[in-house]
Order: C-alpha cells, then sequence, then structure tokens
C-alpha cells in the first residue's frame, strides 16, 4: 500500500517552514509576522505527525505532542494578538519597523 | 693563634655596629672605639703574620649553603701573600683611624666617619682572608661600598656625590667582569675555591682560549678596582672624599685589591701567555699615561691620585712580566709611602685649608714635621736610593727587562722620570718659596694623633724597601715562595745597569723640578708655551672624562630616553591602538542592535544555519 | 588542629572583616589598629604553620581535601566524572611565599596609616586582598587556584581606584583589562586541562603529562597541546610578572596606587605570575619548558635591560622602582630559563628578595611622599641631613636592590646569572650589563634624594617610631637572607629538586 | 500512481500555494485568506497520514478560530490596508539565509528512510488518542488546560489594561 515517501511529507513541511520563516523575518506588518509564525508551527507539526506514521518506533506520541502543539499555539496568538492590540492603542501602528524602544 | 684569625676582620665589624649605634653622640672620644678596635685586629694580623713567617698557614671552611650536590662554601684561609696583605691593610687602618681623631676633629658626623671606617676596614680584611673567588667576589663589592659611602662622606656636596657614584659605577664595570670570569671559571671547574681551579689549570682541564677569557675577565675586575687604564677616571674624583680616606682606600688597601686579585689569581695568568701579557701592557700604558697627567693637574690630591693609578700600573706591569714577588713587594712599599704622602697632603690641607698648590707655598717652615715627611715619602717614591721605593721600582724595572719586555722597560723609566719630576714639583710649590694667596696666615702643625701616624709611615716607608734587597737577602721572596702559587723561574736581577738607570731617571725629574719651580731657571709655562697643544691635552687628562661623556655617558641617556619614547609611544602605542580598536568595533556593534526585532531574528537564523552548515560538513558527530 | 591549620589561616583575614564590621566608620584610630591586628592575627597563625612544616619532610604537607563539587559527562567513551575538590597545601615554595605574604601584609596595613579617608572600606578591601593572596599560594589544584587568583583582583581594582593618586582610575582600569585578559587565558587552559585529563589536582596533572607520549595519545594529549598550553599559561602569567611588553599596567599601577599597596603589589601579587611559572611551566610541562628556554632567558634578559635603561632617565622616583621591579622580574624569567638547580634557586631567591626590597623601598617612598607632597626626584635633596634614618634606609635598599652582597638581593641575581652562564652564556653576559645599568640608576635615584643641598620640604621629621617597625623589619629580614641564605634554601629544597627531576637538570 | 499520491500531490500543492501567496500579496486580509487554503491543505495532509482526530483539530483551531483571530486584529488595528515591502537588501539577506538553510535541510532529509510504517494508526484513531490523553498524558493535558486559562485571563488583561490606566488617569 505504500505509495507516498516520508521524505515528500517532510520536504513539504521544509518548505512551508521557511516560507513562514522568510514571512517572519521579512514582513513589516505584525499580524502577518504572527501568521508566518503559525504557518512555521504548522510545518513543525506536519512533522510531528509524519514520525507518527514513519519512524523506528512509530505510535501516536507524534500526534498527541501535534496536539498539544496546536494548543499552545492558538494560546500564543491569543496572546500575541493581546500585546499587538494594546501596542496598536499605544504607538498607533502595528509597523515592526517602528517597534524599536529595545534600541532606545 | 692562626685559628682565630677569622676573628680579625669582625672587630672593625664591631666597631661598625657600636659606632652607628652611637651615632648621635657628640662626643669625639668615640673615636677611640674604631681605634682601639682596629688596634686588636693590628695585633692580631701580626700576629698571625709571624706565625705564617715560620711557615705555618691555615685554610677552614664550611658549607655555606648546599646548591644541589655543590656546597657553596664560605670560610678563611691564611697563607703567605694574604698574611702580608693582613698586616698592611690593618697597620694602615689603624693609623688612618688615628690620624682621623685630629683630621675629622669637629665634623659633624664624627661617629660615622669612623663607623663607615670599621666597615670598609672590615670588609678589606674580609676580602683578603676569603679562600675562595666568590667570598673574595662579596667582599670585594663591600669595600666598594665602604669606598662609596666615604666618598660620599661629605653628601651634601655635589662633587663629592658625583664622584661617590662614578667610583660605584666604574668599579661596577670592573666588577662585572670579575663575576663573569668567575661564574665561567664555576662552570669549567666546578667550584670557586682557589686550590680547586688551580689544580684544574694545572691538570690542563681548561682549554687555552677559556684561560685567557677567564683571566682577563678577572683582570676586567683589576682594572675596575685599581684604577688603570680605560676605568681609571673615577679614581682622582674620588678624592672628594675626606683625606683619611683616600690614604687609606685610594692609596694603599682598596686600590691595591686588584692588584692583589691578580697575585691570588696568578696561576690562572701564569697559564696563559696572552693574559699576562695584556697585563703587561695594560700597567705599563696606565703607569705612563697617569703620570702624564699627573704632571700638570694643581689640586695636591689630584696630583697624589695620578701618582697612585701609576703606581698601580706598575704594580700591574711587574705581575704581567712575571715579576709576582716584585709586584707585590711594591705595593707593599707604596701602601706605606703613599699613605704617607696622603696624610702629609691631608696635613697640609688641614693647616691651609685649600687643595690648590698654586695657593700653597713656604709651608717647610711652618710645617716642621709635614715638611721633612712628605720629603721622605716623596723621595721614597721617585725611587731615590736607600728608600723602599727604590727596591722595589728597580725589582719591576728587572723584571720587566728579564721578561723581554724592553718597550715596556722603556716606559716605565721615562714614567719613572716623570714620577720625580710631578712630586718634587708638588714639593717645591708647596713647601719652598713664598707664601702664596691668604693662606698663611695661622697655619699651625697638625696635633699629635695626625702627626704620630704620619712619622709611623715614614720609618716604614725608608726601611721597608730591605724587605727584599739583593744586598741584605731576599727575605720578601723567601717567604713568598711559601705560598701555594709556584713562583716563576727564580729571581730576575737583570743587568747591574737598571738601577743606574732608575736613579739617573729619578735624578733628572727631580733636578728639572728644581730648575723650574725653585731656581726658575727654567720659566714655569716653558712647556706650556712651547707646546700648547699637548700641555693642553694633558692639562684636561686626555679628555677621557669628556670622551667618556660624549659616548658612553651620552649614548646609554640616548638610548633610555629612545627607550622612554618606545615605552611610550609604541608599547602603550599598541595598547591605545587595542582599546581604541576595540571601542571601534563596539560602535559599529551597536548600529546593528537597530532594535529591529527581524533583524536580530535574522541574525540569530543566520547563526544557527552556520552552526547546523558546520554539523552538516563534519557528519554531525561531535567527536 | 592541623588538618585545619592550613583553612584557618587562608580565611583567617576574615576575622578582621567581621570585627572591622562593628566598628562605627568615623572611628579612624581603632580601625587603623584593628587593621594593624586583623594581619597580625594571619601572621600569628602563619608562623605556627611555618612550626607545623616539616623542613626537609613530605613534599607538600598539611593537605587537605574535601569534596566540592563533581558531575558527569557522556561522552564518546562513556560516562566520565569530573570531581572537583577542595585542596589545598604547602610546600616549601608555598610556606616561604605564605610566609612573605603574612609578613609583608602587616608591614602594609602599618603603612597604611597615611591613607586618609574610607579607612573601613580600605581595610575590608585589604583584609579580602590577603585572603586572596594566602588561598593562591596554599590552593592545590587548578580550581582553587583560579578562584583564590580573582579574588585577589577585585579588591585591588578597588584600591588603587579609590585611594590612589590622580590617575588613580586609568591605573585602575588598566589593571583590570590586563590581568582580566590574563585570566582569561588561564581560565581557557584550566578547563582545557580539566577536559582532557578529568582532574584539576597539581601533582596529579604533573603525573599525568609526564606519562609516556603513547599513553597519552590515548587521552587525545598531543605534545602540541601541550606546547600550546605552556604557551598559553606563559602568556598569561607574562602580563602578572609583568614581562616585556605587557608591563605598561605595572608601572601604571606603581605610579598611582597608594604606597601600601604598592607594597603589598610589588611585593607579592608580582610574584603569583612567578610562582604561576613555576608550579604550571616548569612543573607541569618541564620538556616543553626546555625547549622553550632560550626564548625565556631571552625575554629575561630583554626585560632586565629595558627595564634598566627606562630606569635611567625616569624623573619620578616611583617610576624608576616600577622599572626597576620590570627589571629585576627579568632576573626571575632568567633563573628560571636556566632551568637547572642554580637557575631556579635564584629565580625562587629573586621572587622573595625582591618581594622584601620593593616593599622596604615603596614603604619608604610613601614616607617621604608623606612628608614632601611630590615624588619627583627633582623635589628631593639632603634628605640625609634631617632625616638620616630614613635616608640611611633607603640607601640600604637601594644597594640591596643593586645586589651588593650581604643582601638578599645578590644571592639571587648570582645564583640566576650562575645557571644562565652554565646554559647560555652569550646571553648571560650580555645581560650582565644590566648588573651596570642597575647600579647606575639606583644610585642615580637614591642619591638624588639623600644626597646633595638641602632642598626645603614641607615637613622634615624623620622615621617615627611606628615607621621604624616596618623599615627595620624588612631590612633585617634582606640582611638574614643575604647572609644566610641557607634556612631559605633548605625549605626550599624538596620543591625544586622535584620541578628539577622533571627538567631533568 | 496511486491515489494517496495524487491526493498529497494536490493538497501539497495548495499549501505550497497558499503560502507563496501570503508572501507575495500586498492586502492584509488577502493574506490571511490564502492562508486558510494551506492551513485546510495540511488537515488534508493529516488524513493521509492517518491522523483524523489532528485533522480535524486542525480546521477547527487554524482554519477556524487562529485566522477570525487574525482577522479580528486586522481589523482593529488596521490604519493601512497595503502591506509595505520591507527593504530589498534585508529581503535578499534574509533570503540567502533560508535558501542556504533549505539546502543544508534538503540534503540531510532527501534520503531520509527508516523503512517501516505504522498501518494500524488509522484504526480507532480518535478513540485511541483520548484513552492516551487521559492516561498516560493526563498532567500535560492538565497543564495545558492551564495554559490555555492563564493565555485567555493574560490576553484580556493586556487587551483592557490601557484603558484602565486611562480612566485612572482620568
Amino acid at each position: 500500500m505504500s505509495a507516498v515517501p516520508l521524505p515528500a511529507y517532510l520536504m513539504l513541511a521544509l518548505i512551508l517552514f521557511c516560507i513562514g520563516l522568510f514571512g517572519a523575518l521579512t514582513k513589516r506588518n505584525a499580524v502577518i509576522v504572527l501568521i508566518s509564525i503559525e504557518l512555521m508551527l504548522n510545518a513543525v507539526n506536519i512533522n510531528l505527525v509524519a514520525f507518527a506514521k514513519y519512524s523506528l518506533n512509530p505510535g501516536l506520541t507524534g500526534q498527541i505532542f501535534s496536539l498539544f502543539t496546536i494548543t499552545v499555539a492558538a494560546a500564543e496568538a491569543a496572546v500575541g494578538l493581546a500585546i499587538l492590540i494594546a501596542l496598536y492603542r499605544n504607538r498607533k501602528t502595528v509597523n515592526v519597523d517602528e517597534m524599536d524602544t529595545m534600541k532606545r | 693563634m692562626l685559628q682565630m684569625s677569622w676573628l680579625i676582620p669582625l672587630f672593625p665589624l664591631l666597631s661598625f655596629i657600636l659606632l652607628l649605634l652611637f651615632r648621635k653622640s657628640k662626643s669625639e672620644s668615640t673615636a677611640w672605639i674604631g681605634v682601639l678596635l682596629t688596634g686588636i685586629s693590628l695585633v692580631m694580623s701580626i700576629g698571625v703574620f709571624l706565625a705564617v713567617w715560620q711557615g705555618e698557614g691555615i685554610k677552614t671552611e664550611g658549607t655555606w649553603f648546599q646548591m644541589g650536590e655543590r656546597a657553596i662554601t664560605m670560610g678563611f684561609e691564611v697563607n703567605p701573600l694574604n698574611a702580608l696583605m693582613l698586616v698592611i691593610v690593618s697597620l694602615v687602618s689603624f693609623l688612618v683611624h688615628l690620624y682621623s681623631k685630629g683630621y675629622m676633629h669637629g665634623d659633624d658626623r664624627f661617629p660615622v666617619f669612623f663607623a663607615y671606617l670599621g666597615l670598609f676596614s672590615f670588609a678589606m680584611l674580609g676580602l683578603v682572608l676569603s679562600p675562595n673567588l666568590l667570598q673574595l667576589y662579596m667582599f670585594w663589592e663591600l669595600v666598594g661600598l665602604g669606598s662609596f659611602l666615604l666618598i660620599g662622606f661629605y653628601y651634601f656636596k655635589p662633587e663629592a656625590k658625583a664622584a661617590a657614584k662614578k667610583a660605584f659605577v666604574m668599579t661596577r664595570i670592573g666588577d662585572v667582569g670579575l663575576f663573569i670570569g668567575m661564574v665561567l671559571l664555576f662552570w669549567q671547574v666546578g667550584s670557586f675555591e682557589y686550590d680547586e681551579i688551580f689544580a684544574s689549570v694545572k691538570n690542563g682541564d681548561l682549554s687555552s682560549g677559556m684561560l685567557t677569557l677567564t683571566a682577563l675577565c678577572i683582570f676586567v675586575g683589576a682594572v675596575g678596582k685599581s684604577g688603570q687604564l680605560p676605568l681609571h677616571t673615577w679614581l682622582p674624583d674620588a678624592m672628594e672624599g675626606p683625606t683619611p680616606v683616600s690614604a687609606l682606600i685610594h692609596a694603599a688597601t682598596m686600590v691595591a685589591a686588584g692588584v692583589y686579585l691578580v697575585a691570588a689569581m696568578y696561576p690562572l695568568f701564569q697559564a696563559s701567555e696572552a693574559a699576562l701579557t695584556v697585563v703587561a701592557v695594560v700597567g705599563g700604558l696606565t703607569a705612563i699615561f697617569a703620570a702624564s697627567i699627573g704632571l700638570m693637574q694643581k689640586d695636591i690630591k689630584r696630583v697624589l691620585a695620578y701618582s697612585t693609578v701609576s703606581q698601580l700600573g706598575y704594580m700591574m706591569l711587574a705581575l704581567g712580566a712575571s715579576g709576582y714577588v716584585a709586584g707585590i713587594f711594591h705595593l707593599t712599599t707604596h701602601a706605606f709611602f703613599k699613605a704617607l704622602l696622603f696624610l702629609a697632603a691631608g696635613s697640609v690641607i688641614h693647616a691651609v685649608h685649600t687643595q690648590n698648590i698654586e695657593e700653597m707655598g713656604g709651608l717647610w717652615k711652618k710645617l716642621r714635621i709635614t715638611g721633612p715627611l712628605f720629603l721622605i715619602g716623596a723621595l721614597a717614591i721617585s725611587g731615590v736610593p736607600l728608600l723602599s721605593g727604590f727596591f722595589s721600582k728597580d725589582e719591576i724595572l728587572a723584571s720587566t727587562y728579564a721578561d723581554g719586555k724592553y718597550g715596556l722597560f722603556w716606559l716605565a723609566v721615562i714614567a719613572a722620570f716623570m714620577t720625580a719630576f710631578y712630586m718634587f714639583r708638588l714639593f717645591f710649590i708647596v713647601f719652598t718659596g713664598e707664601a702664596r694667596g691668604e693662606t698663611e696666615k695661622g697655619v699651625h702643625e697638625s696635633p699629635g694623633v695626625m702627626t704620630f701616624p704620619m712619622i709611623v709611615l715614614g720609618v716604614l716607608a725608608v726601611v721597608a724597601g730591605y724587605l727584599n734587597t739583593t744586598w741584605f737577602g731576599t727575605f720578601l721572596s723567601d717567604y713568598l715562595a711559601q705560598g701555594a702559587v709556584e713562583l716563576p723561574h727564580g729571581d730576575h736581577h737583570g743587568p747591574a745597569w737598571i738601577p743606574l738607570v732608575a736613579t739617573l731617571a729619578a735624578a733628572l725629574g727631580i733636578a728639572l723640578a728644581y730648575l723650574i719651580y725653585q731656581r726658575g731657571t727654567l720659566s714655569r709655562d716653558w712647556i706650556t708655551r712651547s707646546l700648547p697643544s699637548l700641555s693642553d691635552v694633558i692639562y684636561n687628562k686626555w679628555y677621557i672624562d669628556e670622551g667618556y661623556d660624549q659616548t658612553v655617558v651620552k649614548g646609554t641617556r640616548g638610548l633610555s630616553k629612545l627607550g622612554v619614547l618606545f615605552d611610550r609611544y609604541i608599547v602603550d602605542g599598541l595598547v591605545t591602538a587595542v582599546t581604541t580598536g576595540v571601542q571601534r568595533l563596539g560602535r559599529v556593534g551597536s548600529r546593528v542592535q537597530n532594535g529591529q526585532v527581524q533583524s536580530y531574528g535574522t541574525a540569530a537564523i543566520f547563526g544557527i544555519v552556520i552552526l547546523l552548515l558546520i554539523v552538516a560538513l563534519t557528519g554531525g558527530y561531535f567527536s | 588542629m592541623n588538618a585545619w591549620l592550613l583553612s584557618i589561616l587562608i580565611f583567617s583575614p576574615l576575622l578582621g572583616v567581621l570585627v572591622l564590621m562593628f566598628v562605627p566608620s568615623s572611628d579612624e584610630k581603632s580601625i587603623k589598629w584593628l587593621g594593624v591586628l586583623g594581619t597580625l592575627f594571619p601572621l600569628g597563625i602563619a608562623l605556627v604553620v611555618l612550626s607545623a612544616f616539616k623542613m626537609g619532610g613530605d613534599e607538600l604537607q598539611l593537605t587537605e581535601k574535601f569534596s566540592w563539587i563533581s558531575y558527569e559527562v557522556f561522552q564518546s567513551k562513556g560516562q566520565v566524572s569530573y570531581p572537583i575538590f577542595y585542596e589545598i597545601g604547602v610546600n616549601g615554595l608555598s610556606m616561604v611565599l605564605i610566609l612573605l605574604t603574612a609578613v609583608v601584609s602587616v608591614l602594609a596595613a602599618i603603612a597604611s596609616f597615611s591613607i586618609k579617608q574610607n579607612w573601613k572600606s580600605y581595610f575590608i578591601l585589604f583584609f579580602l586582598l590577603e585572603m586572596g593572596m594566602l588561598g593562591v599560594f596554599a590552593a592545590q589544584n587548578l580550581f582553587l587556584f583560579f578562584i583564590f587568583f580573582e579574588i585577589t583582583l577585585i579588591p585591588m581594582f578597588f584600591l588603587i581606584g579609590r585611594w590612589g593618586y590622580l590617575e588613580r582610575e586609568k591605573a585602575a582600569y588598566s589593571f583590570l583589562i590586563y590581568n582580566g585578559v590574563g585570566s582569561a587565558i588561564l581560565l581557557i587552559v584550566f578547563v582545557a586541562l580539566f577536559m582532557k585529563t578529568g582532574t584539576m589536582n597539581f601533582q596529579e596533572l604533573a603525573y599525568t603529562f609526564s606519562l609516556p607520549q603513547a599513553e597519552l595519545n590515548q587521552l587525545f594529549i598531543t605534545k602540541g597541546f601541550k606546547m600550546g598550553m605552556l604557551i598559553a599559561l606563559l602568556v598569561a602569567f607574562a602580563v602578572k610578572l609583568p614581562v616585556f611588553p605587557l608591563h605598561s599596567w605595572m608601572v601604571r599601577v606603581h605610579v598611582q596606587a597608594p604606597p601600601a599597596i604598592v607594597m603589598i603589589h610589588s611585593g607579592i601579587l608580582l610574584k603569583i605570575g612567578a610562582y604561576g611559572v613555576i608550579v604550571f611551566g616548569a612543573g607541569m610541562f618541564p620538556d616543553q619548558f626546555k625547549s622553550l628556554a632560550f626564548v625565556i632567558g631571552l625575554f629575561g634578559v630583554i626585560n632586565l635591560l629595558y627595564g634598566a635603561f627606562l630606569a635611567l632617565t625616569q624623573t619620578d622616583v616611583k617610576r624608576v622602582l616600577a622599572y626597576s621591579s620590570v627589571s629585576h622580574m627579568g632576573i626571575v624569567l632568567i633563573g628560571l630559563a636556566a632551568g637547572n638547580t642554580s637557575g631556579m634557586t635564584g629565580a625562587v631567591f629573586q621572587v622573595v628578595s625582591h618581594g622584601l626590597i620593593s616593599a622596604l623601598l615603596f614603604f619608604l617612598i610613601g614616607a617621604l611622599y608623606e612628608r614632601s607632597g611630590s615624588s619627583e626626584l627633582s623635589a628631593f635633596g639632603g634628605v640625609a641631613k634631617r632625616m638620616p634614618i630614613l635616608a640611611g634606609v633607603f640607601l640600604a635598599g637601594g644597594l640591596a636592590s643593586l645586589g651588593l652582597p650581604g643582601m638578599s638581593g645578590f644571592i639571587s641575581e648570582f645564583m640566576a646569572f650562575l645557571g644562565l652562564f652554565e646554559k647560555m652564556p652569550v646571553l648571560a653576559a650580555v645581560g650582565t650589563l644590566g648588573l651596570i645599568l642597575t647600579a647606575v640608576y639606583v644610585l642615580r635615584a637614591v642619591l638624588s634624594i639623600t644626597f646633595g643641598a638641602e632642598k626645603e620640604m614641607p615637613e622634615s621629621r624623620d622615621l617615627s617610631s611606628s615607621e621604624r617597625v616596618p623599615a627595620f623589619v624588612l631590612l633585617a629580614a634582606i640582611l638574614f637572607i643575604g647572609i644566610y641564605p641557607a634556612w631559605l634554601n633548605d625549605m626550599l629544597r624538596p620543591t625544586l629538586d622535584a620541578i628539577l627531576l622533571g627538567l631533568g637538570g | 500512481m496511486t491515489g494517496e499520491m495524487i491526493a498529497f500531490f494536490l493538497l501539497a500543492l495548495t499549501a505550497i500555494t497558499g503560502g507563496v501567496l501570503l508572501i507575495n500579496l500586498t492586502n492584509v486580509v488577502h493574506m490571511v485568506v490564502a492562508l486558510i487554503f494551506t492551513f485546510i491543505a495540511i488537515a488534508g495532509i493529516y488524513i493521509t497520514l492517518s491522523a483524523e482526530f489532528v485533522a480535524v483539530v486542525q480546521v477547527l483551531i487554524y482554519s477556524g478560530a487562529i485566522t477570525i483571530i487574525m482577522l479580528f486584529g486586522i481589523m482593529l488595528t488596521r490604519h493601512q490596508e497595503k502591506e509595505k515591502k520591507a527593504p530589498r537588501l534585508k529581503i535578499i539577506l534574509t533570503g540567502l539565509t533560508i535558501g542556504l538553510f533549505f539546502l543544508i535541510m534538503y540534503g540531510k532529509i532527501k534520503d531520509l528512510n527508516f523503512g517501516q510504517q505504522n498501518v494500524e494508526l488509522h484504526v480507532e484513531n480518535t478513540k485511541k488518542i483520548g484513552v492516551e490523553l487521559y492516561s498516560h498524558y493526563v498532567i500535560p493535558f492538565e497543564l495545558t488546560s492551564v495554559l490555555l486559562l492563564v493565555a485567555l485571563i493574560g490576553s484580556i488583561i493586556l487587551a483592557k489594561r490601557d484603558d484602565d490606566e486611562k480612566e485612572a488617569k482620568k
């Protein structure tokens, strides 16, 4: 029954991860940066689930782990947005370039 | 008696310590501490000498400290040579102590002066008693310290300060030579002991090049201490010290230590013909060179100082020309008559309070004791027959001639002529003629404590010559022949005309001085006018001091200045360059820190990628 | 009692800190006296330790060893445990240096009477510094050594920076930076050694490195590694010693720090560098050390001559002495480079002797500064007239410094050069030039202060009785070592023999 | 070419297209919408990997909740619709770094094969996950709930605090 080999899934995850990384590092809108991070997390989840099926000792662990990841990602998205909104209220911008208080 | 001889140096040391404790005492009776303790040393030295005369000798050593398997030893040794030195040193020291009681009267730091004298005597006696080179070197330096302290006794005078420093540094240059020679010998022989060194020299354990090298290094030490040619300039300057010091240190004892050193290491020198030749040539050149300077000096003590340098050159010449006995003999007689001359000069200075001979004159009538004693000294040093200097100088000339060094022989004869001339120039100017300057008033003879030592030395200056004469017996050479040193080929009494030549030279010198300075037959500035440039050069001591100033001193100082600049701009500059570099880097780095999270993220990712790349390339297993 | 003796000694200065805590910081007099008492206490214990120390006994005595930190690491060859012990002990060399530390600390505490402000924090730092120094010499493993080594740096930084002269901050910073770089190198070396061998104990390390190369290969220790470690160690300690061209911080510190601190610094802290080179360099990597001997000797001679040349024309007496320290540390290197009995003995003697001499000289400079408010040579003249004792002791110290026989400086110079002449006669002959130059600059400095026409000074009293104690004690020690070196020599022999055995000379 | 293969390729294509659109579109809202495709495609991928429960959760959380939150975020903060491009240099540098990263990882994973697969995984998948979660992973599970609670309260406070402060100032 085998068809799709493990490297194919890993490759897909890698491509998505790279896209997400690129977005997180170059996009200027903070919301998009957050979404890109979600995309990266998704890529990781694909890996987890793929390894749950193809690996030295396969099992459910990978899937359960991806569930936890999804949960944490949801929490992260919520907190991230809350921070974003708080920041927007203060500074009237969601532009990442303009968030350079670390420098000052 | 001999077992106790190690106590001899300790009495002056005790005197040094006691007098330092009584430093603040105003009473001048503190001098008696020094006189008494050196007196004890003198008595013991004579006892030792008599014992050695009968053929005894002793050497005792103990471990000073252990260096690996080798023990460095300390101890004392009495042999004919150093027993003689003991007597000379303690005698002159005792007399000078006594003399100083009068001479230093009224000085603020009266006890300190005697303390220093004690320190010096301790060091000098210790030097003489040393059984090995290391111990000799240690006392050698201490002697230098004593000399330094005493030259700088009038510490508030800038000249004294400069002279003390110069004396220390110049002799130190020589000492370093001695140091190198000593250390080289140690690694060749494995010991500092004279005996072992001589034994391995005899066995031919050392290559001839090494023999010459070590001998010359040791000779450099002697050159420094004895004021021989390239390193003589400190000795005349050392006359800034009180006159008794000049008599003790810079005439009779310390400066003779160089000669003593060469004599003590004589087997080493004998083994190297080249070294002996160097010794002889340096000695001969020094003799005539210093004598030539002595012709024109105006300071009574400087004339005597150059005379000392010249006479030390004689001794070196004798040793270099295989005249071991002659050298020691001259050392002995010179110690007496030169000390006498210095003390007499001190007495004159004490009376007239100046050292410039042109401000003196006609003192013969005023100084009824000093005058005749000075005359005795002058006659002795000039080599007038029947006085001590005649015999010893004659022997030196004879041995030089016998050794085949004819050029040096004639140099020595000319030097003898010059010696006679400048001594009598001094005598005639100071003691005869009209009183000059304002010093004539209140001139009085020195007190008894000062004249007594001079009288003793005067007697010795006359009779010391009979220690070793062809007429009455060669006591001294028989005595020295007992020593460890194997004397070179017998006695070399050259042709009979040598004493005649020597006497003639002395007589000519005296006569010329008489004609110029007493009778006025020849004008005083006769030479000056006829040979202006030469006399100028001589008067300025051949410009040696200036030459050293221009080359060595300036060079060293320049090098030092250069070093300071190097330190400031290169060494510190490098440091500054590094710090500014780091600062610049920091500024660049801070520009990278633009506060933008994404840039930081990019940098972090970049770092991770690099690490991953390394892992991927190295195979991923960190071995 | 003996089991804990050494620890008690090391931490005894802390008692002083504890007592000082309860003294109001305005009470100048009692703080100063407590300062002296607080250093006397370690001195007393040091003397007890000395009496417990058996001369010619085992090489290492009064050892203490407790497990301290231990962690385990998985490596390709399996699980390896890395234990770190608290282990201390004394051998002849460290006993001598501990004694020197205790003595100089007391005298420096007395010299600290001239400190004008913040006495309380001054003495607290002072005690910490003493603890660090005692610990450095007693430590028997790299970890402890490093910790104590660092403990000396911090109090020193503040002592220079707060109580020094005009440019004190700059001096303190350059002190910290140079020594910080030195310790960084040291740390890397120590960690590397620990990683490779799994032990930090000096003796075990020395034993490990003395194994045949075939066995060392199993531990991945190559000859190149050893050489690299040695060079790094030498560089690290060269900063401390200091060796040309890393000396400029030391000159600055000598000029700017308060005299009492310079006594400690020049008397003891510089010696840590020499101690390190002896224990780590010659003790652990003898073969490599021997192959570097010429370079070390060359640096020794350069140091000797460079320091001497620069001291010649300095106008500030403190600078003269600072460069003279550079010069004298050259002699230590010369002795080490010789690598034979006399050279090693000479180097260690120089360490002790220079400690005493420079402490004495800086003490006197401090006294002079207090009276005249200057340390320029031109400000002085004819001091011998009003202050004969000060001038006399100063002259004696100067003479000791230029190596006059009968004083400690001579023995060390003589032994060091004796050693070098066996191995590298030409280099040694060049080095002897330094002996002449030393005489010139020492006399120039000493004479222009004590001799000559008298110059006006704000105050011209001779040494007071509290000042005489340090001066005379130091002078007596210098003379004692100079006249009877066998005492010190017997103490050092077992240690030096062990090192020399490794060096094979 | 099995059906699974075709399904995988289609899903993968959709996911990557969504990702590329996310990068290239300029309107922020469009970007989020493009991403919804990706999320759904990933859910499909999960199904091919016999993870039905995870797939369902993926649809619920990502395609549903998170996307909606993001849209709310955009609407609450919007002040410019169009996304401005970052500086070219930055894009190139980041792109190069990520490209390098891609190449390294690609080299490492392209031949990865453990040679076996779990064929039982799709049998009673949801039930087995439930059993595992409430037995073996119960503590992490409870901790996750705590985390969610903290996130909930935290976001409310973060989003609200400013108003309180402003009121307090008034």
